[in-house]
């Protein structure tokens, strides 16, 4: 579709950006970007441990998408703000997907050091990718120091658990005017279709595809899960009734009774 | 002259740049960045920036990541 | 994708088949027809008002896709069967979506009807497409009389409340070896891709496009909807868990500390 | 004589074959079926069946349907 | 509560009915009939394998409830209607909790040989709780025979799953006109009120209490959960709605502004 | 039962607070406050506007319950915490409903002005009873602060949507070792039952019960759903599995076979 | 005489009633039900009712069952 | 002297104290508060806080809230 995702002044043909980890191998990530359309993909900053870390870049050139650096494994906000820095000089751009952790076995995001630390790189020049909860309070405090997205959680980083709480995103939807973009949780294809018909901008995920039994089928799925997804709320859902809405006329129903039915047919 | 590179000491005799020290670790400078004594050191400052005696340098790079 | 769904013999190339009833002219429901890349379309008979009833034949001939006759309306299985049988005469087919209604404000199927029907004609013949609730036990006997296939509902027909029990549907999908198509209850795209993740082998709908606002363009999101949830079913999504996975290692995250950042990052 | 089509008397003078009667209500044969007197006429007796005084036929055709 | 379930005239005071299959022991079987306050309990017919079947008659007779005689592993009318009359004769009661199952994986009723048994046993002039599934036709047409209530599942026998469509349920309560009791598939204590919160007359429950760490405790807990579902529904629940409604007023907040206050409180 | 909740240092026998507002009259209110079997209700504090207002409080004297003053309507920490001081002269008590709000049409508290309030109060000496929304860090930051519980939401201020996200609720029981206490979002009695089978200490309901059909009516339901859901939790219940498993043994089944049975029997 | 009763041969000399047999097998009457040959026996028939070589009885009693 | 009470003008000749404008607007002192200029003043020192011109009182008590 010719409906573009513009964050920070830029505009995204694929409203699907992609995590990079949890992939097997360089070559199966390859397959997944290739398959997926993305645009973006998150990369993160690590200790060098050998001459040559560039295969992930050689990918990430070859495929064309832009880097989204993330702040992963922060758990201040002095420590993100670091580490996004770390990523300008790594990568050359501003844009940084702002992680910060309040709890290793959730991995949920601190609300109180996440806008502290968005509060520091918005002023810093960055275009800042916040990581939030799905909160629709702290989304528009986001938003108002200056986020160029918000990217609420569905469920828990990896947990496959889809989109547990709807309504948070549509009241996120509603309450702010900058891009949001569902960021982890998602498990399969309908929970992808789902974010977009809650009204989201667009959808991050790593685990659901990197981890999938076949990457690049469900990278795939995903490609088709956010176009459908957009496309359906835009073309204007039939409301939901309790009772059933018949699709075919009763007028004209011929009159076929005989000596096999009961009458009932009148 | 003893450093600490990514909290591994590290000796050198006679003056090393940031940029130097780069060049020894990674084939290429795509995709990394330095951390000096807790603070990221723009890249422009590697070549001019030499490392003293107890320095701490942090060289990151790009890995997957969601 | 070359993955054809075979009923009665026939290859179809998509897994969506669309029903005519609900649209506001020819002309939206021909252009969502296309939209929807279906091969299969739904139509229902009705006493004749006018010399040229032909118009909705010339839409499914320009489209190419095939007819599939309905019984739409009928309470008994005795009338159902006539139907059924004016429907072959009509467009020369022996194919036929058997619907037995046991009550008009639900529009739900009349198990004991609608198996008599369905055993009815196989003897006479039919491939007979029964529309059935979602009793995983009524699928089973559907199927053991010689159903060409099994479309249990997700919910009320036009009701758009998309699928209330999935439990049912992947038990249905167990215990059939025939093939399984979603048939009524669908309301948006994420809908669809559920059924598809669920097992199903196709999705049956009719107000979900022909009721939207933008007819065309949910047509287009239900394409993409089938196809992600096809191809996500046999992705090998991961599995759900309460808690939340990395996708990024914590091996090698840099001491970064500070003046400004607490213990805690270490 | 006096049949009823569709539920409406409707009168002929002379033989009328089902055919015939189907010709005068539709502009083509096409997505057309036959009951008569409660029972599907096939397509291929509707040329040799004769109408008689009473009959019941109903007469349908293509519409839009889920 | 003064709120009597009268089912085929006899008026019971608790809307409990306890299955006994699952208990450990008999002695832990009384203690849970006794705190679920329950008036009738149901009983299933075996061959007799030792000269003293009678323990459990004798705790029966202590605890004065009701036996209800099932036709549980029946799979045809023909022995459904022979085991409902062993029942009659060992229990001296033309009561019959009649179970025709389809399947022995989900214990799903079978809706055929279901309906041809309640007729058969109405007709021989037994009071008929039929066991059923949540289809709202099939819950009619059971009426329609004269069965004394209908008792549709939530979800499969001693499957815990609770509610899954509580849309079916609220349906089957509008369109018949004698008690439903939710039969099958509770887990725990919310379940068993949300049936009752959905219309249902009264609730069976078996494997839930007798089969839970505590059956004692379950059994008082589910005492009160069927009373506190009755009485919400009677008592007329608050409307749902997508957003907040103050429980406290405006009018009439002091003003407190000073210099650690930022304004807003105005 | 014999299973008080402990706060601040104090017992209280009944798992359920009351709120007070929505009440349509002071006698509706004090036979909901009997029929709830409460300890402690919630009052706010307004501008005096006539000479006796202290109507509300004879009531309170005569059920005996205890005083839990609000911060209703408070949108920054420094009001609050004023209100709270209020509080504490108007009924010589510690205790304080902190609410800080961050937006009027969701009534969502503001997790940033929250946190600060509730320091600042703990510090003053208050036994602070926090309305949070249902995120795990911020629950186990309130916990840290030195609160005496912590008040999640089910779903906003009085919209009776229930337990939107159980996942949370369920991890804020694991995280923090003080008493969580459900708050906001109870619509009818089974509402009440789940929050405690999922772990929480006690409900903190007001609209349900005030704006209830039958205030009274509501207040017993809810008394016994709490009671239920805590007994429930407590007894174990039985695991939750896909498909049925047999309360009834099959053993002994008797041989029926005869000309009416078609030998499925065996 | 040999009999059938809960599916295992049983043999007796001369004329047994059911309520014999149902006396032999339980200590009292209450909760159990007895079919001959697939039908269910009224238990006021069973001291009436006499068993025949081949006869196959069932005799079943209350069993916990939910 | 011309202070504000909830907002609204109040005017006394000679002084006086919170205690005693209490007094005037409820008939017992439970469960009411007061704040001063916003700043909440403690029941003890009511009786011995008098009024200045401008003072700005709140003067809340007891309502239904959730």
């Amino acid at each position: 579709m010719n409906d573009p995702l513009t964050i920070g002044g830029t505009a995204l043909s694929s409203r699907l950006v992609l995590g990079t980890g949890g992939a097997s191998s360089i070559d199966v990530l390859e397959r997944a970007i290739i398959a997926s359309g993305t645009d973006v993909v998150t990369v993160a900053l690590r200790r060098v441990t050998d001459r040559r870390p560039g295969s992930l870049l050689d990918v990430i050139e070859r495929t064309g998408v832009r880097i989204l650096p993330n702040t992963a494994g922060c758990y201040t906000a002095g420590e993100a703000v670091k580490v996004a820095r770390l990523g300008r000089e790594a990568f050359e751009t501003d844009w940084v997907k702002l992680e910060v952790i309040g709890d290793e076995r959730t991995l949920l995001p601190d609300p109180i050091e996440l806008l502290d630390a968005a509060e520091q790189l918005v002023d810093d020049g960055f275009t800042v990718w916040p990581y939030t909860n799905d909160d629709p309070i702290l989304a528009t405090r986001l938003a108002s120091v200056g986020c160029a997205a918000v990217m609420p959680l569905g469920s828990p980083i990896g947990s496959g658990m889809g989109i547990r709480n709807p309504y948070n995103l549509a009241i996120i939807r509603e309450q702010v005017d900058i891009p949001v973009i569902l960021d982890a949780g998602i498990g399969t294809a309908s929970d992808a279709a789902l974010a977009m018909e809650l009204g989201c901008d667009g959808v991050l995920l790593a685990s659901a595809v990197t981890r999938a039994r076949d990457p690049e089928a469900m990278a795939t799925a995903m490609r088709h899960a956010v176009v459908a997804g957009r496309l359906a709320r835009d073309a204007g859902r039939i409301p939901r009734r309790l009772y059933a809405e018949a699709s075919t006329t009763d007028d004209g129903r011929p009159d076929l009774l005989g000596p096999d039915t009961d009458g009932r047919a009148g | 002259m003893t450093i600490e590179l990514n909290g591994q000491p590290r000796s050198f005799d006679g003056p090393v740049t940031i940029g130097a020290l780069v060049d020894t670790e990674v084939a290429d400078r795509r995709g990394v960045a330095v951390a000096v004594d807790g603070d990221v050191l723009p890249r422009s400052s590697w070549d001019t920036t030499t490392l003293h005696d107890g320095t701490k340098v942090e060289l990151v790079g790009a890995v997957q990541g969601g």
